[in-house]
């Protein structure tokens, strides 16, 4: 009863802060509030059992797009609005919100008729979790059973950092992109970058090596690597890396790749695309996610920093 | 489980849940930005310090008693320098509302 | 009422709120939000169909679970092109302010 | 692919399926790797050995007899993921590849990086975008599952949006923007279709789900959402937005991407969605549907492209035209009162089509940058002369025009003999009218382009500000012109191998009927033409053309009314409220209709 009362009340908290991300007046509390929404919505994911989908929820679908947005936002305050689209009048907009009701309707009325009881691949995941020799289900369909969409979407981040550095001006190619820099050195900022990293850099690990077994992983890890990262640039003790750095661009590419290598040489090693050698097959998903833990950490700060806009040094 | 720390474990985290009530009503009815900042610091520190220490008696393990400490100090610490970035950028903007 | 349907119903919510919010609104930031809100009710129903699908040794079905991490990842890829466009937008559409702000940031970044 | 245990097992040669996804992952990744100048030395290494898989898989498909399954890491679907090559995935295979040496060979002109600099920010990002749409294309032709395609759908959408704006500015931008987000708008409601299906289903593998689907609500509303999205994507009237801004605005090179190849993936998707997960579900009525918006499209976007100033706008309503095109062959395999799509041939037209569209459409932009880099501009009005400058593309644009309009031997002529064969099979004569009159308006805006190309002009062309004026390089011509070859003949290849063409249903394209009937749709084109079009200059006034052109005005006038309504039609909905608006109408009419016409 108890729980049941919270889970309506984490509902309708998350509910209200959608409606308010989408209906403010203004936009930065609109992002401020959906900065919120998304670490709530991890919370209703670990009620969901998906602990998983929780963590990387509460890393990249909160904590990092809200970055992203509250940059955005930021770097537009002060700066007019390009105002080149009209406001929809007043009829249009409530057969728009009729239609929108309409189409959730349907969705609600779809999801509370779904069969009962449920289709599942849950047993045949289990069934099969032995031969990769992993312990966390999660990490078997995306590493093993659907390896090749993970790949795939490895390659679109690959694809997403070179369609942002495209948006640079011709005279900052090869330059660095910008982050929001700390106002001044040597403050509160500057030691927080010197304490948590460390800290910060082991528990990255940690989630990316249990991930094996328990909910964690590649992504989950990664993307705590990357937020360690972004902290220690903003605080200005390192400097944003130049977009032309042959280092940056393996690191960025390395899990796609190392992911097609292996894949190709599971052809000769394991009978096929993407298949891993009977008995060796942890180590070698292991040694796959090292490089995509890597890539990750080095593309999700990428694509937080944006088009280069600093002129590369002579 | 004994009785015990049951009681203390509610004792300690019904008094952090009033720290972050008393929190969130300053964050919410505070009229300037430092003085908001000061309401949400007391409930980040000693609301969700009280929540772990009620907490520890639960624990399977000293691991994850330890980890609910780790996850306390990594709050404050987040939670000072937020706050003083957040409070150096209204000085520096003259904002106060 | 499970948590898993409670959850659908949310998610169902969250997906006819963000469309409006796309539809609606005329700044593209506002829409880039209200993409997120859609993408997330979206993914909120895989929550429930993984939820629904509990077995034996698994709490929720692993593969929803999985695509959700995918279709996260792929989400916030397509939030940062956007939110990229967009600055690139504003600064050709407002040279007068923003050109000179980028190179009295590119000074300072080079000193 | 109709079920069976077969599907679900690997076939000799499936690795070439791998291959196929592989080499241009691969060729993108080195060239983001190596960057500089490696970045175009690496697409063209990578090029030939993409066009060598494609043709390997065609002639290992035509010697095994049946389709090549692949089982990615040997897990077998549900739990895994297939990859699966029927007919029409060869032939679109195929032709992306063909495509996309065209477009290769055409880039390497305006894409290179200038001496003196180690690396130059638009190669770079045309180079590694490039090998990423076609990873992406052979991905969505190759994949048997649903949300492979979506990640697929979403690599596309990723790797296109940047080309609509490689030159950076403002307004290729804001195209670029729109584009981005409509397309994200349609992937959100193809994925909660996705999420449905497998709710419903607890699989989303093609064939497996073609067993199982059932006509019940959760698959209408999932059916609808997914088409609905799909639609978005393809830009279909009246979803289309963001088409003609970025077609138009991006380089040739890209719009030639664009237009020939990135519109057809989530078309493709659409028709497997019908004609391989639901070929068993009633859905008639929403066939009609989705036709009807497809003659929309046809009417709609043929008069809006017979009004343009510009070159590449006209062809980029031309394209809006022929996406409508595509979708008409969803009633003709489908027709009223039927309670399956049938394979046939409605369906071979449609993919010749498509296959036909690419090649014509990539060879029109290219033509289009030819005149755009010889003259500095591309007014329509003012292409006089250009006929003498740049003989070769004048001949490039011409054929594939041709191919376009329909005639013999072009793949679109076939695709319309097949198209009107099924309309006359399924006695859907109004299907029939639009398909003609979807002809005669191309013959309309191809014959209005060539009309003023061909035109004297009053001295010699004005040559554009002396900076933006390029000599135009003879293997750019070349590669419009195989394209438009290509187009032009694809009619004369036996696709009975790879489509499900009906027995001895190819008439010959030489016989007197079918040369009449070209001869009628050049000549209804040709007043189409002359009615709508725009025209500057004036003709002697002679006393007979003054005669002739009393008795014409009125009909001129009733055209430029009509165009005029239209006008202001596209403007309405190429607004974001009101193009949302028809989304959300759309999804909601057509899950009503699946619905209720059960």
């Amino acid at each position: 009863m108890i729980v049941q009362t919270l889970d309506i009340g984490l509902a309708a908290l998350v509910l209200t802060l959608a409606g308010y991300t989408v209906l403010a007046r203004a936009t930065f509390p609109a992002v401020v509030s959906y900065v919120a929404y998304g670490l709530l919505l991890s919370l209703i994911w670990v009620r969901l059992f998906s602990v998983d989908v929780a963590l990387t929820e509460a890393a990249i679908g909160g904590g990092l797009t809200g970055v992203l947005l509250i940059g955005a936002a930021g770097k537009r305050r002060g700066t007019a609005v390009a105002a080149t689209e009209l406001d929809p009048t007043q009829p249009l907009r409530w057969a728009i919100m009729a239609l929108c009701a309409l189409a959730a309707l349907a969705l609600a009325t779809v999801v509370v008729s779904l069969p009962d009881p449920a289709p599942t691949l849950a047993p045949q995941a289990m069934e099969n979790i032995a031969t990769t020799g992993l312990g966390n289900p999660v990490t078997a369909v995306l590493i093993a059973y659907r390896a090749f969409d993970t790949m795939l979407e490895k390659c679109v981040l690959v694809i997403a950092v070179v369609g942002v550095w495209s948006l640079a001006c011709d005279r900052c190619w090869g330059g660095a992109p910008d982050v929001p820099r700390a106002v001044a050195r040597g403050g509160t900022l500057t030691f927080f970058a010197q304490v948590l990293p460390p800290l910060g850099i082991l528990i990255g690990i940690r989630i990316f090596w249990i991930g094996a077994d328990e909910p964690g992983g590649a992504f989950q890890g990664g993307a705590i690597l990357a937020a360690m990262w972004v902290i220690i640039m903003m605080a200005g003790l390192t400097d944003v890396p130049a977009i032309s750095k042959r280092w940056l661009r393996i690191a960025l590419a390395a899990g796609p790749i190392v992911f097609l290598g292996v894949g190709i040489l599971g052809f000769a090693a394991a009978g096929g695309f993407l298949a891993y050698p009977h008995g060796f097959a942890k180590p070698v998903i292991i040694f796959v996610e090292i490089f995509m833990t890597l890539s990750i950490a080095a593309t999700l700060p990428m694509l937080v920093g944006g088009a280069p806009i600093r002129a590369p040094r002579p | 489980m004994s009785f015990a720390p049951n009681l203390f474990s509610i004792v300690a985290i019904g008094a952090g849940l009033i720290f972050f009530l008393a929190g969130t009503c300053g964050l919410l009815r505070f009229p300037d930005t430092l003085s908001r900042l000061h309401a949400l610091t007391k409930a980040d520190n000693l609301g969700l310090g009280l929540v772990v220490i009620g907490l520890l008696p639960l624990a399977d393990n000293v691991l994850a008693a330890l980890k609910l400490v780790v996850v306390w100090v990594l709050v404050q610490l987040s939670g000072a320098t937020v706050g003083q970035l957040i409070a150096q950028s209204t000085r520096r903007n003259g904002r106060t509302e | 009422m499970s948590t898993a349907t409670l959850a659908g119903l949310t998610g169902a919510i969250l997906a006819g709120v963000g469309l409006y919010g796309l539809i609606i609104h005329p700044d593209p930031l506002r829409r880039i939000l209200a993409f997120n809100v859609l993408g997330s009710g979206v993914f909120l129903l895989f929550g429930i169909i993984a939820r629904r699908g509990a077995a034996i040794g698994a709490l929720a079905d692993p593969v929803p679970q999985a695509m959700v991490i995918t279709g996260i990842v792929v989400a916030f890829a397509a939030t940062a092109l956007a939110v990229a466009l967009l600055i690139r937008l504003g600064a050709q559409t407002d040279p007068v302010v923003t050109q000179a702000d980028k190179q009295d940031l590119a000074r300072r970044a080079d000193d | 692919m109709q079920a069976s245990v077969a599907y679900l097992t690997g076939t000799d040669g499936g690795f070439l399926l791998v291959l196929a996804l592989v080499i241009p992952l691969a060729g993108a990744l080195l060239a983001f790797v190596c960057g500089g100048r490696q970045v175009e030395r690496v697409v063209f290494c990578v090029m030939p050995f993409g066009l060598a898989v494609a043709l390997a898989i065609a002639l290992t498909q035509r010697l095994v007899g049946a389709p090549l399954v692949y089982l990615i890491g040997r897990w077998t679907p549900p739990l895994g993921v297939a990859l699966r090559a029927d007919g029409l995935s060869v032939v679109m295979i195929v032709i992306t590849a063909v495509v996309m040496g065209g477009i290769c060979s055409f880039a390497s002109a305006d894409f290179c990086t200038p001496e003196g600099s180690s690396e130059s920010r638009a190669p770079f990002a045309f180079w590694i975008l490039l090998p990423a749409v076609w990873a992406a294309m052979n991905t969505i032709f190759l994949a048997g599952d649903l949300f492979t395609l979506y990640v697929a759908l979403e690599l596309l959408t990723f790797a296109a949006v940047p080309l609509v704006c490689l030159d950076g500015r403002a307004e290729t931008l804001q195209a670029a923007l729109r584009y981005l987000l409509f397309a994200l708008l349609g992937s959100a409601l193809y994925l909660a279709g996705t999420t449905l299906m497998y709710g419903d289903y607890g699989t989303l593998d093609i064939v497996l789900l073609s067993q199982r689907v059932r006509a019940e609500p959760v698959l209408f509303v999932a059916a609808a959402l997914m088409t609905t999205g799909l639609l978005a994507k393809t830009a279909l009237f009246p979803l289309h937005l963001w088409l003609p801004p970025a077609h138009a605005g991006a380089p040739a090179a890209a719009s030639a991407v664009l237009s020939g190849l990135v519109v057809k993936g989530s078309f493709f998707v659409a028709v497997r969605l019908w004609f391989d997960v639901m070929p068993h579900v009633p859905a008639s009525a929403a066939m009609q549907v989705l036709a009807g918006l497809g003659v929309g499209a046809i009417l709609f976007g043929s008069v809006e492209a017979l009004r343009q100033k510009r070159l590449k706008l006209l062809i980029a309503y031309s394209t809006l035209a022929q996406i409508g095109y595509l979708f008409l062959i969803f009633p003709l395999a489908c027709p009223p009162g039927s309670a399956q799509l049938v394979r046939d041939g409605a369906l071979a037209g449609g993919m010749l089509q498509a296959m036909s569209h690419a090649t014509a459409k990539a060879a029109m932009f290219m033509v289009a940058g030819l005149i755009y880099a010889e003259l500095g501009h591309d007014r329509i009005v003012g292409l006089g002369n250009v006929a003498r400058i740049l003989p070769t593309s004048v001949l490039a644009f011409g054929l594939a025009g041709l191919a376009l309009i329909g005639l013999p031997p072009s793949g679109a002529y076939v695709a319309k003999d097949l198209l009107l064969d099924a309309a006359s099979a399924t006695s859907q004569w109004w299907w029939a009218l639009a398909i003609q009159a979807g002809g005669i308006l191309a013959a309309g805006y191809v014959l209005l382009v060539i009309m003023h190309m061909l035109a004297p002009a009053p001295g010699l062309a004005a040559p554009g500000p002396a900076g933006s004026r390029k000599h135009v390089s003879r293997y750019q011509e070349a590669a419009a012109l195989a394209l438009a070859l290509c187009s032009l003949l694809l009619g004369l290849f036996p696709w009975g191998n790879y489509l499900p063409l009906p027995q001895g249903s190819l008439s010959n394209p030489l016989t007197f009927k079918a040369l009449s009937g070209s001869v009628w749709t050049i000549l209804a084109g040709a007043v189409l033409a002359i009615s709508l079009g725009r025209w500057d200059f004036r003709l002697n006034h002679r006393p007979l053309t003054r005669n002739l052109l009393l008795a014409f005005r009125p009909v001129r006038r009733t055209c430029l009314g009509i165009s005029r309504i239209n006008a202001e039609l596209d403007a309405r909905l190429r607004q974001w409220p009101v193009a949302g608006a028809c989304l959300l109408f759309v999804l909601i009419v057509f899950g009503i209709t699946l619905v209720v016409a059960r």
